[in-house]
């Protein structure tokens, strides 16, 4: 809070000018009494002219505007209009062009916060007046600014090698621009190298996926660090500095051929719970499947004999290559690199489905979850593409597929995960194909919107796949009637009869939701980006900037932005990759120069402040005694400012000053329009201190 | 009590007194997306003549009589299983006690083909406001004796059962102060018609 | 450790087994009850059909009188009774024009009640919260060996979820754990929380039957000795009914169903007769007889054939690592 | 009282420029309805609130003030939200001491997307202002008494264009 002695009011030349936004605004506001009323009582105030106008931020009205600031020798501007997230660029841009600086023109809202909330004219015509002349005392404290220019570093950070990283990562390499793109696992591929067919064209994945994994791992521009993890993030837009932990692999990357020889001999099987979902195996030294990308493998050292008991080194007996390529002496690598953007595609994890124990997985073993499955009928997979039981061998004659697993459930996650109706769809299509067995789609509603996709159920309802709307209650083995003895029974209320239907089924498949990552906050703080209550990062804009984010040179992209499928999200890699070569192309930014700044002389160097920066942007100057605020990092949040006893941090475009005139001005005019005081020269510095 | 308007009903006015008849905190039934969580996981689903989530669409249509009419609350457990599955947390098996309260204000629930629930309850009711106590033998007997004279006869051979085992009093037991206790429920009926929110409390 | 008890009408008579044998083993576990003084009905599921502020008037009446006899952790053995004390508590809190007319008709009687005064737990639960399976273990002198059990929660312990959360309302485990304790093998029960007929033994007896008959066949399925419960009514809708159920149906279960309470005094080394045996309709003695001297071999694990898909890993039933 | 000559609080709103301003702007675009007694300004963030603009704009003329930000965990500034949270905690205990009616500050997380909360928070908020009658700042601020204890107001208060006897009138309707 401020203590601060306030300078005099500035004088000002001020024009005021008044929108009918056609009937939008005039229709409930009287716009020429409020602008007739703006220029007579509001002339002590410094306004010098005041206009009611049709479209303000029409060509004519920009014009008129730039004409007055000429001619009247305007050295402010207040537009009584819609909202400045609309417009405000626009006015200052007509400022500008006027020789005014931008940052002179002050937007008052009288559509949305007037005309179209407020009924009865005299009342919204009141308020419009008090909301001007808030206005107009604010701008008088207004400063001319500069924008603030960074350079951009050409170098781009991609954070996560799933199918949103990878095209992000291609989009700005093939470009000309450097990328480095870092992933956790040993390979990039992300889920979508786990499935194997893609809705609703039944391409591939892998057919689609890997050229595109082949070109990141050979792309000259693309620097690929798998098996890494980002650890800290410094710096700002234009210029990151970000520290990443690179794994040891105990693999030498530059001598292995990848041939494979060692995977071959190590004796450890481990039940591999990431590529294969837990339902294969993988060696203690492994690649997590063929086309892996880089194609060296990794070893897990909480399996491997050699590291639990010092002893067996076959993969390095083995190992055909001189010198040998195993080096179990490998330690963790920190690197640190330079960027100036940043892009994460850290993608989901699957819902844990052992939560919903009355759908029995983990105990009925013929449960599967979604991802399970597209290990199962994967050619690449375990059984080899072939959909059986647990036991690996029985083909299921009857199968329940069953949506919403963990979604649009308020105990669990209370959004629909978008990908699972058509998901399952392509699951029952597979399941036809591969076993011809009779199969039941459970859904509460079915959500086939997109191009193809509802073409697609269709064909699924032509191959005489059952559908039943209601949501599965409950999957057991606990049979009523002989003729549920040994099976799976679905108990589910089959809404369009009203009746409740027991379906005894040899096999169930979950669609389990698509979660944010477990570690997602902790991942958000770091590049300081903030996530939703459900988890998801939040986007600049949910409409109109859906890969920015609040913090300048951060992107998202794909599923760690919120559910999605693979176009959407392939979208979503080529949007974040755009927006990134674009500002390498400015080769500098402006930002909006709305900053703290310390006052150096005023400064106690309390360090009240200090912690209150989530940017990082402030500093103690041990040397000089004081704070000190980096306006590169500074975000413009304020909470500094109102923090500092001392009043020593001030805040462009809402200083003190700023607010405090701005008060003033909005309780000038009662409810009903009648003036209750006449301004004075501001003297807010009297009023208590908080304590 | 409440005079019945009951065909004219508009939707949202059936909704609005089901709502207002369901104490303790938002029962959330306005929520309702109709996945038939609650009927699949009810275990007497196959007795009643509607679904409870036929009986919230139902009430969204605003067919109070048809509700009220309904056996299905009359069939609920109170097992909860459909209370704490349900995907949009509505409270429904308070709301079935609601039901059961409306329709014997109503006097609907002869109609229901369930008439037993609510004499069996009356029965109970009795010996707890008389005695403070429920008392078995007495509840099993004069229960069926009332309504199935002849099923009585198989009850009374249980009941002797159960008093061989020492498992049964003859007689009922009455609580010390039972002056507070029928001053207590007589305040509470009393502010319960009075607020005409049938028994929302 | 010391409780206010609320015995609730059925343990006054009709489950007097579950009485004595929950007298029997608390000094054992080092629980000592005060019985609530002049404590009336809970009124079943039966009040709230036909009154709801009386219904709740009528527990609140309890909650007053143990607030006023400073019982402020009491204990009910009857999982009908713990849940309309437990709700009525916690319904007051969350609605106070609930607590309001509540507390206008207590006044009537003289009383008062400050939701959130009292705290009421199951029997069950204050075994596993507060004295725990290690007090529990050490008690065990003549361990359940061989007894095939299957561990029956029935609805209203873990059903509506009140806060904190007991145990899962859907795949409780607590009491598989407990009965582990006691020596005893545990059977897998899926439908260890599914109703037992609750009052529609009195209202459609058809109804209630055939809720009985899938807990029995089950329990016979997985092969159990016997089944153990928790609650007064689904002790005699399972015991009581049972030959009704083979009547109805042409079965033939003769299946024991026995309070936990009973149970833990066997593996204490109890005396039966203190314990309320004798009571039951299906005679537990052959069941009781397996009960051997030393512990069963373990169970063979099958091997699973080479082609054999592995399992998801699940967490472990006795609290310890997977 | 007639519906038009009922007191008509003025209340002053905070809103960040993230989330609560675009509720308001949503609540705009989507033509919803609130009474037209609040009057707002744009910070960039709730944890740009002063405390002292409350005291500002209590003493300035305002009946209430609405301070409105992004819900915890979706602050655009990371968690700055919660800082106001804290100070609008303090806030409150010193309007207590002061005299003044905590319930006159009211705190209200809006997302960009609840333009029908903001619009319902608002009507609230000035409902629950009508019924604690004016503000009577500075009667308040000199002696400490408590307003709206059944006390006349000060006729003397910069807003006088109000009758008293209306604003008695209007308290014995309010005393509980």
């Amino acid at each position: 809070m401020s203590t601060t002695p306030l300078s005099p009011k500035p004088r000002a030349r001020i024009g005021v000018y008044v929108c009918h936004c056609g009937s939008n605004i005039a229709g409930v506001v009287d716009v020429k009494e409020v602008a007739r009323w703006a220029g007579r009582e509001l002339a002590d105030e410094g306004v010098v002219i005041a206009r009611d106008y049709q479209f303000m931020c029409s060509n004519l009205g920009q014009e008129l505007i730039e004409a007055d600031i000429k001619e009247q020798g305007l050295t402010r501007v207040v537009v009584a209009a819609c909202s400045p997230h609309l417009h405000e660029a626009t006015f200052r841009n007509a400022c500008q062009r006027a020789g005014l600086n931008p940052y002179l023109c002050e937007m008052v809202s009288i559509r949305e916060q007037v005309s179209w909330v407020h009924t009865d004219r005299e009342q919204a015509t009141a308020k419009a007046k008090a909301l001007i002349a808030g206005g107009v005392e604010r701008v008088a404290w207004h400063e001319p600014l500069e924008p603030v220019i960074v350079p951009i570093n050409p170098t781009t950070l991609v954070v996560g090698g799933g199918i949103a990283g990878i095209q992000a990562a291609l989009e700005i390499a093939d470009s000309g621009y450097p990328v480095i793109l870092v992933e956790r696992e040993p390979s990039i591929g992300g889920h979508m190298a786990q499935f194997d067919k893609t809705f609703p064209t039944l391409d591939c994945a892998a057919c689609i996926l890997t050229p595109k994994m082949v070109a990141v791992g050979s792309h000259p521009l693309i620097t690929l660090l798998t098996y890494s993890e980002v650890e800290r993030v410094d710096g700002y837009v234009g210029s990151f500095q970000v520290t990443i932990r690179k794994k040891a692999r105990y693999v030498n990357t530059e001598t292995c051929t990848g041939c494979g020889l060692c995977i071959e001999k190590c004796p450890v099987r481990v039940v591999d719970e990431v590529f294969e979902a837990g339902l294969g195996y993988r060696k203690a030294i492994y690649r997590p499947f063929p086309q892996a990308v880089p194609k060296y493998p990794v070893i897990d050292t909480e399996h491997c004999t050699y590291f639990q008991r010092g002893k067996c080194k076959a993969c390095q007996i083995f190992c055909p290559t001189q010198p040998k390529s195993i080096q179990f002496e490998q330690q963790d690598e920190r690197i640190q690199v330079e960027v100036g953007n940043i892009i994460l595609a850290t993608g989901y994890d699957l819902f844990d489905c052992r939560r919903i124990p009355q759908y029995g997985y983990g105990r009925l073993a013929n449960v599967y979850t979604s991802l399970e499955f597209e290990r199962l009928c994967n050619a690449a997979g375990p059984t080899g593409g072939e959909v059986v039981l647990r036991d690996g061998v029985t083909k299921p004659k009857t199968v329940g597929i069953i949506h919403c697993v963990g979604s649009r459930d308020r105990n669990y996650n209370n959004y629909c995960s978008v990908i699972c109706c058509m998901q399952s769809l392509k699951f029952a299509h597979l399941v036809k194909e591969r076993t011809g067995a009779e199969v039941y789609n459970f859904y509460i509603d079915m959500r086939t919107p997109f191009k193809d996709y509802d073409e697609f159920y269709q064909k699924v309802l032509a191959e005489g796949v059952h559908f039943v709307r209601g949501r599965v209650a409950e999957v057991t083995d606990a049979a009523r009637h002989p003729g549920e003895e040994g099976k799976i029974i679905i108990q589910v209320e089959d809404t369009l009869i009203g009746r409740q239907r027991r379906i005894p089924v040899d096999m169930v498949i979950l669609s389990a939701a698509l979660e944010p990552r477990r570690d997602a906050q902790e991942v958000a703080h770091k590049f300081g980006i903030a996530c939703s209550t459900n988890g998801w990062f939040i986007e600049k804009h949910p409409k109109l900037d859906p890969v920015a984010t609040m913090t300048e040179g951060i992107f998202i992209a794909g599923c760690a932005q919120g559910p999605k499928d693979i176009p959407a999200t392939v979208a979503q890699g080529a949007a974040a990759a755009a927006r990134v070569i674009g500002r390498i192309h400015q080769t500098r930014l402006a930002l909006e120069p709305i900053r703290a700044s310390v006052i150096a002389e005023r400064c106690s160097g309390c360090r009240i402040c200090n912690n209150l920066c989530p940017f990082h942007a402030i500093s103690f100057r041990e040397d000089l005694g004081v704070t000190e605020i980096n306006p590169a990092l500074c975000q413009g949040c304020g909470t500094c400012v109102a923090a500092c006893p001392a009043g020593a941090i001030t805040g462009t475009q809402f200083s003190n000053e700023q607010v405090f005139a701005q008060i003033e001005g909005l309780l000038m005019l009662d409810f009903s329009g009648k003036p209750v005081r006449r301004l004075e020269p501001l003297a807010a510095a009297a009023e208590p201190a908080f304590p | 009590m409440a005079v019945s308007h009951a065909a004219r009903a508009a939707p949202t006015d059936f909704l609005a007194e089901v709502l207002a008849a369901t104490p303790g905190g938002d029962p959330r039934l306005d929520r309702c997306i109709q996945c038939g969580t609650c009927g699949g996981s009810c275990p007497s689903a196959a007795d009643m003549d509607h679904t409870p989530r036929q009986l919230f669409a139902l009430i969204f249509a605003g067919m109070r009589d048809e509700v009220l009419r309904s056996n299905t609350f009359w069939y609920c457990v109170s097992c909860y299983f459909c209370t704490v599955r349900c995907p949009q947390e509505v409270h429904i098996t308070d709301i079935m006690y609601a039901l059961k309260r409306l329709a014997i204000r109503e006097g609907l629930y002869r109609e229901s083909g369930a008439a037993e629930a609510p004499a069996f309850a009356e029965t109970y009711i009795d010996y707890v406001e008389n005695y403070g106590r429920s008392f078995e033998l007495g509840l099993a007997t004069r229960h069926h004796l009332r309504h199935h004279p002849l099923g009585a006869i198989k009850k009374v051979a249980f009941g002797m059962e159960l008093w061989r085992k020492g498992r049964i009093d003859l007689t009922p037991k009455r609580i010390k102060n039972m002056a507070q206790l029928s001053a207590i429920l007589n305040k509470a009926k009393e502010l319960e018609a009075a607020d005409g929110r049938g028994g929302g409390a | 450790m010391k409780y206010g008890y609320y015995p609730g009408c059925s343990l006054e008579r009709n489950a007097i087994a579950y009485h004595e044998s929950a007298m029997a083993v608390a000094p054992l576990l080092g629980i000592e009850f005060t019985e609530l003084e002049d404590w009336n009905c809970c009124g079943a599921t039966e009040y709230i059909s036909l009154h709801a502020l009386p219904a709740y008037a009528l527990v609140g009446r309890n909650l007053a009188l143990a607030a006023q006899q400073q019982l402020n952790r009491m204990v009910a053995p009857c999982s009908a009774c713990f849940i309309n004390l437990a709700k009525t508590d916690k319904y007051m809190a969350d609605d106070p024009r609930l607590a309001r007319l509540v507390n206008e008709a207590l006044a009537a009687g003289g009383l008062h009640y400050k939701p959130g005064s009292v705290r009421v737990r199951h029997l069950f639960q204050v075994i596993v919260e507060d004295v725990g399976f290690e007090a529990v273990a050490a008690r065990v002198v003549k361990p359940l060996y061989n007894l095939r059990v299957a561990p029956y929660y029935g609805c209203l312990i873990v059903r509506p979820t009140l806060q904190p959360p007991f145990d899962d309302p859907e795949y409780p485990t607590s009491l598989d754990r407990l009965l582990r304790v006691l020596g005893a093998k545990v059977v897998d029960f899926p439908v260890k929380t599914h109703c037992c007929g609750g009052h529609m033994t009195q209202i459609s007896e058809a109804t209630a039957l055939e809720l009985i008959r899938r807990l029995l066949k089950n329990a016979v399925d997985y092969q159990a000795d016997m089944i153990v419960t928790l609650c007064p009514m689904c002790q005699l809708n399972l015991d009581g009914y049972q030959e009704e159920v083979n009547k109805h149906f042409g079965t033939d279960y003769r299946l024991p169903v026995l309070y936990f309470t009973q149970l833990m005094g066997l593996a204490f080394g109890l005396p039966p007769g203190v314990l309320g045996f004798g009571r039951e309709f299906v005679d537990p003695t052959p069941a009781l007889a397996k009960i051997g001297a030393e512990p069963p071999a373990p169970d063979k694990k099958e091997r699973p054939s080479k082609e054999a898909l592995p399992m998801p890993a699940m967490p472990r039933q006795d609290g310890g690592e997977p | 009282m007639g519906e038009s000559d009922r007191f008509e609080p003025l209340i002053i709103g905070f809103t960040c420029n993230w989330c609560s301003y675009r509720a308001a702007d949503l609540a705009g675009v989507s033509r919803m309805k609130y009474p037209p007694n609040v009057r707002l300004i744009r910070l960039m963030c709730s944890g740009r609130l002063d405390p002292v603009f409350v005291l500002k704009a209590l003493a300035g003329g305002a009946d209430g003030v609405l301070i409105t930000g992004c819900h915890p965990g979706e602050c655009h500034y990371l968690e700055q939200n919660y800082k106001a949270l804290r100070r609008y905690h303090l806030l409150r205990m010193l309007l207590t001491q002061l005299g003044v009616e905590p319930e006159r500050v009211k705190l209200v997380w809006a997302s960009a997307a609840e333009g029908g909360r903001f619009a319902e928070e608002v009507g609230r908020m000035v409902e629950d202002v009508r019924r604690l009658g004016r503000l009577n700042w500075p009667a308040v601020a000199a002696d400490g008494t408590e307003p709206g204890d059944g006390q006349t107001p000060n006729a003397g208060h910069v807003h006088e264009a109000e009758p008293v006897v209306a604003a008695e009138a209007h308290q014995e309707e309010v005393t509980p």
